[in-house]
């Protein structure tokens, strides 16, 4: 078991191990640590960090260190990251390896420094023009973060794509212990510019869009199908199944282990990829199920829509699913386990 | 007694630009230079969105369409990672001057040692000629149908003297593709411009005055014309940075 | 699994003092996690953590209902009061904070003059040490020399290793309070 | 022959013929593909100066040297 | 009947009638035309037209103009939306009233020229940090365009929220009759600043989240009670009911009554907003529907979630979902019909 | 001859800002000026993020918070529907002119009748003292560990000079809050910026050195010292665009 | 409900020429869309537009089958032949389209001189309102004063009404080619 | 009294102590709610200058005036 790290740091330095050379951004509350630890050791290892100008700025540095096919990333939260969104969006449109990572903080405009999952539905769907989707990846443990870092890193390579670290303004700055990888060879791809034109591409006005939308829907296929990512705990004989990711996953997790103490048949799927979405978990449920409990820390309920989405596709008859939206913060275990009753005694209604 | 001369490799593509545009010019002077340099094949280039993106089809280089305005910055992250190769951007005066302001002058802020070309033809071209920061005082855009009033939409930007008063730049100056005496003279500039960024100098920009003819309204010679009467008259050609070395 | 909420202006070290209590538990093997509360109101005002500690896996590591409760201050008392898990333990800066105990009738309170106590023993910025040693001491989970040993390993990764002799003396202290 | 002569890629913009330095240039009666009157050069009158291969726009010259 | 004018012009005089007072944006076709009509006409009725130096200064100087109380507005595309979306969900956030048009055109990144409808998800889920959820008006004509676009200022203004009209390339460009609204006076809202402090607001530290996140469902509730707009066609007795806005709804309403006249039992709704969506339009369907098909003008398939997801709602049982998604363009109506004989026949398979 | 003096109504509500930070003082001289010129309850603000955001609790007259960088914009968008109401932005220097860099000058070049108030400590003060455009070189913040490093990151911006040299700006000067003298001297530069505006004469902006003592490590009167011998060895005090009706 | 495509290069006058028709049938009581085509390569290249117009309600803009096609150049004929409606009519510009009529022997074609015929009453700038003529009276919908008539309203409006005389001529030189 | 003080307000900066022409301003004991030590003024030592007024961030004092 590795030492007790701030979430940030630990994010900072495990991409400096897995080999990381460009770190360009903006600083904001909760995710400016990630920042300021990088702004001393990306330096230490040879690596570029810029402190850019404004968010925006600092995805298109990222952007010209992707396109040298260097392992490039930027952190922010909140409006930082909405002022990203036309980057995310032309990185994946250039097929473009990069890393963001969302240490989401709650709130519309100008938002708060509170813990939240508020941007999901953003995230999952992209927030800039067109069509694309990146890959999310969800921690619920800095230990997890750590490990999906690396993951991030590496589909976004193997597919050249965007990969997203969304990750909670709590996780960012909580400790706990996490054993950080070794060190990697940074690498710079062959599909990254060298100087010598050695990797052709097409002027923007000389692309088949229509070409392209078929490559994109099936580069998006493979990705459904082989980089589904999530933890579940007792669906088989689940009479209800909790589906929850982040910090709230885990706080869910342990609602599940009491309620399961009590009596009450019920399971957790916790998604690991938002995007693409574990469809695949819902499988292994049991077909009798009574209905899907979506937890999450935002004021609507959004990543309800696909566990609905995913229910309506995976069963043949219409099961309820339920919305527990706690806004923001982490909700407590004994709260969930009484919104729970709430749901099983039909005092609590479906939204879908 | 005649000199051999040819458009370079990396620049031999037809164009699409219109008949008479400069962007023609500016960037055979560029591709002409990088050649002479030995550069021709350790060059990345940022491109801006506007009619510059035409190069698309033309330039074999790596390139990147950047984002309209952010060629500072994606150079900026090209040039950190790739100290040894020449990073280029090639830029309209609305890409460069208006949505890019802070990017351009942020990276000539950090002094980034990045080749800077920002055409300047007093318009938006690309998308069928609105007002631009660089649109002269009285000019009829599809913006300023009247007329630019510069008491309530400003007056024309001067970047290369900005950057020259204001930041501690390597390298500036303001050139025009109209004459052979001129396009002679941008092309030194240029010249000095990739020789400041190859000698790690720092930052470099030149501002290349460029005729529009479909956009002015005119034939290619009546725009050469409008450049020398006109155009120059606010923004006067010449170096504003020398390089220290020389 | 233990929760314990560390509670105080700004200043008062409470933060530091979760950090050691989180650092001991992990350097005796088991599971710790320390969360600070950020807000909104940043300048100013008073600031907490929580930490929970334990053999099993801690799922939520934000305040639920701490068996322990540091108040260092009357804000910090008032706010966390109702929280404190029944039988649980509140120990108060006696220095710096006046409260009605019956205000909750099932918890333990226990007073300790920490800042007075500091002050006696010349290490002026040690009150939140020695409050540590008698959160350890109340929790009773930790010898004094795991204690000790654990608190100087975090001192000492921080780069803070010089003051090692105040803070062990100060914790000491703490650990002798009940 | 001193200049090798492009025709396709002509725009008809008139920058080489007014800045030939020896009206060396003309325009034909011939279009191109794509519409354009494209130019002639009297090798006679022509000294190879490479003025209008530094006008033109669009490469449409090349100056072959000795 | 109107006289033939183009989508964009009609769309600027349209919003000069119904009393706008200040635009800002920045030019990007298929867009452009509003701007420029706009930079002349505004000044003739002593409005404000502010050519801003980028998409982000235009919506920020739009805040300015609605903070003020004053119709405002803004029009752009593709990157230039992106770019906006801090700004959008700081409109909301602030609860100013103001109105985007979108002239949505193709693809991710720079993107295309091309028409299209590829921003559904994102202008409905929002693509700003938050949970907040624009008034999104769809129309599939230059006369409906001009009609919401009234629409657009006076629910903006009813919630204190910010409406988008999503519009296409194609139909930015095109022209035909229509009939532009009277004149109206311009107003002053009385929420707006006039210098005196008339209208109380809390600082950004006092405010509580968690009311807010209250108060936004309710508001969010009411909306989507009250603000439903649809068309439908033949949806009581179809088999298959087609779900397809803006153009591609114009053109599938085509194919509706083509495929009815062949003798298939078809049916259409068109919705009008695309949120809310229009869920109550489904109650009329034939409860024994086959099958509901979405039309549309994207890559991936879009509003097919909502869809989906509205079906799961509204019936017991679990109905198959199609999508054709036709990328870009407006989809011809024999295409339409084509593919709607294929999804009969078994041949294309449901999504959801 | 004691001048009875007192906190003006719409600024008298006690602020959250740290003990001897700048920003207090500098936001009591605006709203007094206001005061005397009768236009403080004919003034809308937009504030920026940053520590001026904590404004919020303390001003008692229209105002937004802006997003991070966009007070110039959104002061534009008032201004343009509210000619007869007095325009403030009151922003920091990382918000101005960092992320703000293009919305401040496309105000200042447009000459946008304003009034804008940058409240400059050197760094990023909310955020907990990240380095920004007007670091001192040396400087030691959380993103420059080792002191900031001009050579890479580029040498304090200059905005009054800059908007001054470049744009047809009304007013520009800059001052300090650091001792009755500069204070008083402040005071008379905001009011002459607050003139301009009142006078339909265009863009005024006052930047005011102001002392971080929670970032800087230093207690209040250290702070005051560090910028009397090193901030304005940098940022010099002082008016650099005087206005021409005077 | 009739559709027809106007093609040709840009300067050619083909949006101008759809526009006219569209506003003739809108004078007359129809509904009538006219849309162009316009894409990402802007600098040369073919310009082109679809009008469509009858009494019923017009459901997609967009190009679909022409009844009628207006091949003003070569490439423009090459890209639209295949889309004609069976037995449609194209109307080529013979002065620049060379074309074999054997790619569609479903349709009728009509070759006219537009580009002489304008020079002829030295209206240079005239040949796509020729061409204007010919297309309307192929179609048939309108009286010739209904398509003098709608066509001078339409520059009128767009003030340049004093081309009148010289666009009235060239209209009714169309009318008379079928 | 020629300056009233609001010591709620104080943050104990120390600027209009060291600022007074008069020397006229000293910490007390006190700690205000906040925790802060609050200042107090010599009535006999001040003129009334209205110094401390511009010196304090916190709108400690307000002078009274004549
Ligand atoms: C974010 C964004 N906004 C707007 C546009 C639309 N746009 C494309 S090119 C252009 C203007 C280009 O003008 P300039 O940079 O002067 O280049 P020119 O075409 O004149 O050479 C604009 C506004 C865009 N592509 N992206
Ligand atoms: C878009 C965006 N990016 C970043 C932030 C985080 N942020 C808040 S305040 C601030 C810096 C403020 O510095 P400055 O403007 O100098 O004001 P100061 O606090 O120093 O007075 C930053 C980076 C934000 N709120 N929004
Ligand atoms: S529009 Fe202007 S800048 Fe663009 S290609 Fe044509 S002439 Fe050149
Ligand atoms: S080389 Fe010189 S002389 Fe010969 S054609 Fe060209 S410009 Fe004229
Ligand atoms: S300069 Fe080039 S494009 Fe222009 S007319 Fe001469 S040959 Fe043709
Ligand atoms: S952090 Fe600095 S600028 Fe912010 S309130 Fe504290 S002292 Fe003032
Ligand atoms: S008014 Fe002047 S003399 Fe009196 S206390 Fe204040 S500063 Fe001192
Ligand atoms: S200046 Fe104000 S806040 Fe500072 S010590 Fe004096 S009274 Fe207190
Ligand atoms: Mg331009
Ligand atoms: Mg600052």
């Amino acid at each position: 078991m590795g030492e007790m790290i701030k979430g940030n740091h630990a994010i900072a330095e495990a991409a400096v191990r897995f080999g990381a050379r460009l770190y360009a951004g903006y600083p904001i509350t909760p995710s400016t640590e990630i920042m300021e630890y990088i702004s001393w050791r990306m330096p230490e290892v040879g690596g570029a960090f810029v402190q850019a100008e404004s968010e925006i700025a600092g995805i298109n540095m990222v952007i010209g260190g992707a396109a040298c096919g260097v392992r490039s990333f930027t952190a922010s939260s909140g409006p930082g990251i909405s002022l990203k969104q036309e980057g995310i969006t032309q990185l994946y449109d250039e097929e473009l390896a990069a890393v963001i990572i969302n240490v989401v903080r709650y709130g519309n405009g100008i938002g708060t420094l509170y813990s939240a999952q508020c941007d999901y539905l953003r995230e999952t769907r992209g927030g800039g023009n067109g069509d694309y989707r990146p890959i999310v990846l969800c921690p619920s443990s800095i230990q997890e973060a750590v490990d999906l870092l690396g993951v991030a890193f590496d589909l976004s390579e193997k597919y050249r794509t965007v990969a997203v670290l969304m990750t909670e303004g709590a996780l960012g700055q909580m400790m706990e212990p996490c054993d950080l990888p070794e060190f990697i060879e940074p690498k710079r791809y062959p599909w990254g510019f060298d100087g010598k034109y050695s990797y052709k591409k097409v002027g923007i006005f000389e692309r088949d869009s229509m070409k392209e939308a078929v490559a994109m829907n099936e580069k998006n296929a493979v990705i459904k199908e082989n980089e589904q990512r999530w933890a579940d705990v007792d669906v088989e004989d689940a009479d209800y199944v909790f589906v929850s990711f982040g910090l709230p996953g885990r706080s869910t997790e342990g609602a599940v282990e009491e309620l399961r103490k009590a009596g009450h048949k019920v399971g957790i799927i916790r998604p690991i990829t938002a995007w693409p979405f574990p469809e695949k978990a819902f499988e292994k449920v049991n077909p009798n199920v009574k209905g899907f409990i979506s937890v999450e820390a935002n004021a609507t309920g959004q990543m309800v829509e696909d566990v609905a989405l995913t229910v309506k596709k995976k069963f043949s008859d219409n099961k309820p699913v339920y919305s527990l939206a706690y806004v923001y913060g982490i909700p407590e275990m004994e709260k969930i386990q009484k919104d729970y009753e709430k749901i099983a005694a039909g005092e609590i209604k479906e939204v879908f | 007694m005649a000199k051999a001369r040819k458009i370079p490799e990396i620049a031999k593509k037809p164009s699409s630009f219109c008949p008479g545009c400069g962007h023609g010019i500016a960037i055979r002077l560029i591709t002409e230079c990088l050649e002479e340099m030995g550069q021709d094949t350790n060059v990345m280039f940022g491109i801006g969105v506007g009619c510059s993106s035409l190069l698309g089809g033309v330039l074999e280089t790596d390139r990147l369409h950047c984002l309209h305005g952010r060629a500072g910055a994606v150079c900026t992250g090209m040039k950190r990672v790739s100290p040894n190769q020449m990073v280029v951007s090639y830029q309209g005066d609305g890409d460069a001057y208006s949505i890019g302001i802070g990017e351009t002058t942020s990276a000539a802020y950090r002094n980034e040692n990045i080749s800077v070309f920002v055409v300047n033809n007093t318009n938006y071209g690309m998308t069928g000629g609105q007002m631009s920061n660089t649109t002269l005082p009285g000019q009829k855009t599809t913006t300023s149908v009247l007329g630019r009033d510069c008491a309530i939409t400003g007056s024309p930007i001067k970047f290369p003297e900005l950057v020259s008063d204001q930041f501690n730049v390597a390298y500036a100056a303001r050139g025009a593709v109209t004459t052979p005496a001129e396009i002679n003279k941008t092309k030194k500039y240029i010249k000095e411009a990739l020789t400041a960024q190859l000698n790690g100098e720092g930052y470099s920009v030149v501002e290349i005055l460029s005729a529009c003819p479909t956009n002015w309204g005119m034939t290619p010679l009546q725009s050469v014309e409008h450049i020398h009467t006109k155009v120059v008259e606010h923004f006067p050609l010449g170096e504003y940075k020398t390089r220290e070395a020389k | 699994m233990k929760e314990i909420v560390f509670a105080g202006f700004g200043g008062q070290g409470v933060l530091t003092s979760g950090l050691i209590v989180s650092e001991i538990a992990v350097s005796n093997g088991m599971n710790a996690t320390w969360i600070p509360s950020y807000g909104s109101a940043m300048r100013g005002g008073t600031a907490n953590c929580t930490v929970k500690f334990g053999n099993g896996r801690i799922f939520n590591p934000a305040q639920e209902k701490p068996d322990v409760l540091l108040a260092m201050n009357t804000p910090s008392f008032n706010k966390f009061i109702d929280t404190v898990a029944p039988n649980g333990t509140v120990i108060v800066n006696s220095d710096m904070v006046e409260y009605d105990p019956k205000v909750r009738e099932d918890v333990k309170y226990v007073d300790v003059p920490c800042q007075t106590l500091a002050k006696e023993i010349n290490h002026s910025k040690g009150a939140n040490i020695i409050m540590t040693g008698v959160i350890l001491k109340s929790i009773g989970e930790f010898t004094d020399q795991q204690a000790i040993d654990g608190m100087n390993a975090m001192f000492d990764k921080k780069g803070k290793g010089k003051f090692k002799e105040m803070n062990t003396k100060a914790l000491k202290i703490g650990l002798t309070q009940i | 022959m001193k200049v090798k002569v492009e025709s396709l890629r002509c725009k008809q913009c008139e920058l080489c013929v007014v800045n030939c330095p020896k009206d060396a240039i003309t325009f034909t009666e011939e279009f191109n593909e794509f519409g354009y009157r494209t130019t002639v050069i009297d090798d006679d009158k022509c000294i190879g100066c490479g003025i209008c291969y530094t006008m033109c726009p669009d490469g449409v010259y090349e100056i072959i040297g000795e």
